[in-house]
């Protein structure tokens, strides 16, 4: 029970970093386009390791699949919104910031 | 594990409202949304994460309705308040 | 049930040819069963199997079946490219995330972004709105626009080789919809030799 | 304690946000911050022991009228440029033009 209780720690934690590298990205990276990557993949990897550490947690298989449908919906939803405003931002013509 | 959990749905907290910075800096508009995107994600989290502190399974059906409700909201924005320049359409 | 509800959504009638109408019906029931199973998990799941939640849950759950083979029709997918396409996904998008991660950690913020445009070798439909969406969730790159025939992808880092990756994705892509490419990849020479 | 830090966090976001969305100017930012600010509030209905407002909250307050408020948006712009007067089907006016 501690060892399940410590790796959940270690997920939930891991998970809160990445979500904190998502802001941070979102704050210092430099347009739209790498912002976007912040976004879709550090949040989506910390959502993922926020939910897994919680479902290690859980006592029935029913959370532990609505806790993976809502991270799945999640994830396909970031995704396809972040192609969405990528493709926009290229049709109106935003320059992607060059280093 | 009660402290760690209402811990680090504080950290997620105020990792939102860092992220607010964005939706007042811009500065294009998609970047403000981008901003309410992400709120949309963390407050999924939070959720996921005040369920498990006060046992309350209840909660993931609210975080369930933020999920689906953030992508409502950002297809919205696309595809009404933020048209393509002149002379294109969707290439789908 | 299930054959009446394939029937229905059939567009055609079945007055054309026997043998493709059959092989359809059966493709039609075949996936039909697989989704109903799947929604049906997905409402125990948001019910937390409470067994009285049926009554309204077995309808719903024909209901999206029939809903979702009108909206997306039975595609051919292959089991063992799914079980290689999982631990793969989990793998590059934990791979992925500690990438960006690291990256916006990083007091000089190292990113040399551009655009790269991939030739696409998939054929249309499901299999390039599912390799999007891959795309966009993989360590670098992020899909932006699909042309007719190459994918515009914003790259994070274009001193990474970027392609040699996504043709690798587009491998086991194709790989889970049961597609081989090396066939497209002749057409394609062909075409532009 | 980790709750009073909690809430307190929460409640003052909440008064902050709804004074931004309502005193700035720009429009979009304000429905942006509206948005935010619905989805902070269903996140205070939850501290207060109300998951089922805090559905309704996140449903309506944040999701549907977030929407709404940017398909008015859009139209408002159409509106001002005399070039494209509105159709009344706002969509094809929008995205095809």
């Amino acid at each position: 029970m501690t060892l399940i209780n410590g790796l959940s720690a270690v997920l939930l934690i891991a998970g809160s970093v990445f979500f904190l590298a998502g802001t941070l990205g979102l704050l210092r990276f430099p347009d739209i386009y790498t912002r976007l990557h912040a976004l879709t993949k550090a949040d989506n990897l910390g959502l993922g390791l926020i939910v897994m550490g919680l479902a290690a947690q859980s006592q029935s298989w029913a959370t532990v699949g609505k806790l993976l449908l809502i991270w799945v919906l999640v994830m396909f939803a970031a995704a396809s919104v972040s192609q969405l405003i990528a493709g926009r931002a290229l049709q109106r013509g935003i320059r992607p910031w060059k280093r | 594990m009660h402290i760690l959990y209402l811990a680090l749905a504080l950290f997620l907290l105020l990792n939102l409202i860092a992220g607010m910075y964005r939706v007042l800096r811009g500065p294009t508009v998609a970047d403000r949304m981008l901003a309410a995107q992400l709120f949309g994600t963390t407050s999924v989290a939070i959720l996921l994460l005040l369920a498990q502190a006060a046992n309350q399974p209840a909660l993931l059906d609210v975080a369930l309705v933020f999920a689906l409700l953030a992508a409502v909201t950002a297809v919205a924005f696309v595809r009404r308040a933020w048209p393509g320049a002149e002379a294109n359409h969707d290439p789908h | 049930m299930i054959v009446n509800a394939s029937q229905k959504t059939d567009p055609s009638h079945p007055d054309s040819s026997d043998r493709p109408d059959g092989h359809r019906v059966t493709r039609y029931v075949g996936s039909g069963a697989l989704r109903l199973g799947a929604f049906a998990l997905v409402w125990w799941a948001l019910t937390g199997g409470a067994v009285d939640s049926w009554l309204v849950g077995l309808p719903t759950v024909l209901i999206a079946t029939l809903i979702s083979l009108a909206l997306v029709p039975p595609f051919s997918w292959s089991l063992t490219g799914f079980v290689y396409f999982l631990p793969f996904f989990v793998w590059q998008s934990l791979r992925g995330g500690t990438d960006v991660a690291w990256r916006a950690f990083h007091p000089q913020i190292p990113i040399n972004p551009g655009i790269v445009k991939y030739p696409l070798l998939l054929p249309p439909g499901l299999p390039r709105v599912f390799l999007i969406n891959t795309v966009s969730l993989l360590p670098g790159t992020l899909s932006a626009e699909l042309e007719p025939d190459e994918l515009i992808v914003h790259a994070l880092d274009t001193e990474q080789n970027v392609l040699a990756e996504l043709k690798v994705v587009e491998q086991v892509v194709a790989r889970l919809f049961a597609i081989s490419l090396k066939n497209g990849e002749r057409n394609r020479n062909v075409q532009t030799n | 304690m980790l709750h009073w830090a909690f809430d307190g966090l929460l409640g003052t976001g909440l008064l902050w946000l709804a004074w931004r969305a309502l005193t700035t100017p720009d429009l979009f930012k304000a429905i942006v911050l509206f948005f935010s600010f619905g989805l902070l509030m269903a996140l205070a209905w939850v501290r207060l022991n109300a998951p089922d407002v805090a559905l309704a909250e996140a449903a309506i307050g944040a999701g549907l009228t977030g929407a709404l408020l940017l398909a008015a948006l859009a139209r408002l712009d159409t509106s001002n440029q005399p070039a494209n007067p509105v159709t009344g089907d706002g969509e094809s006016d929008l995205v095809d033009h």
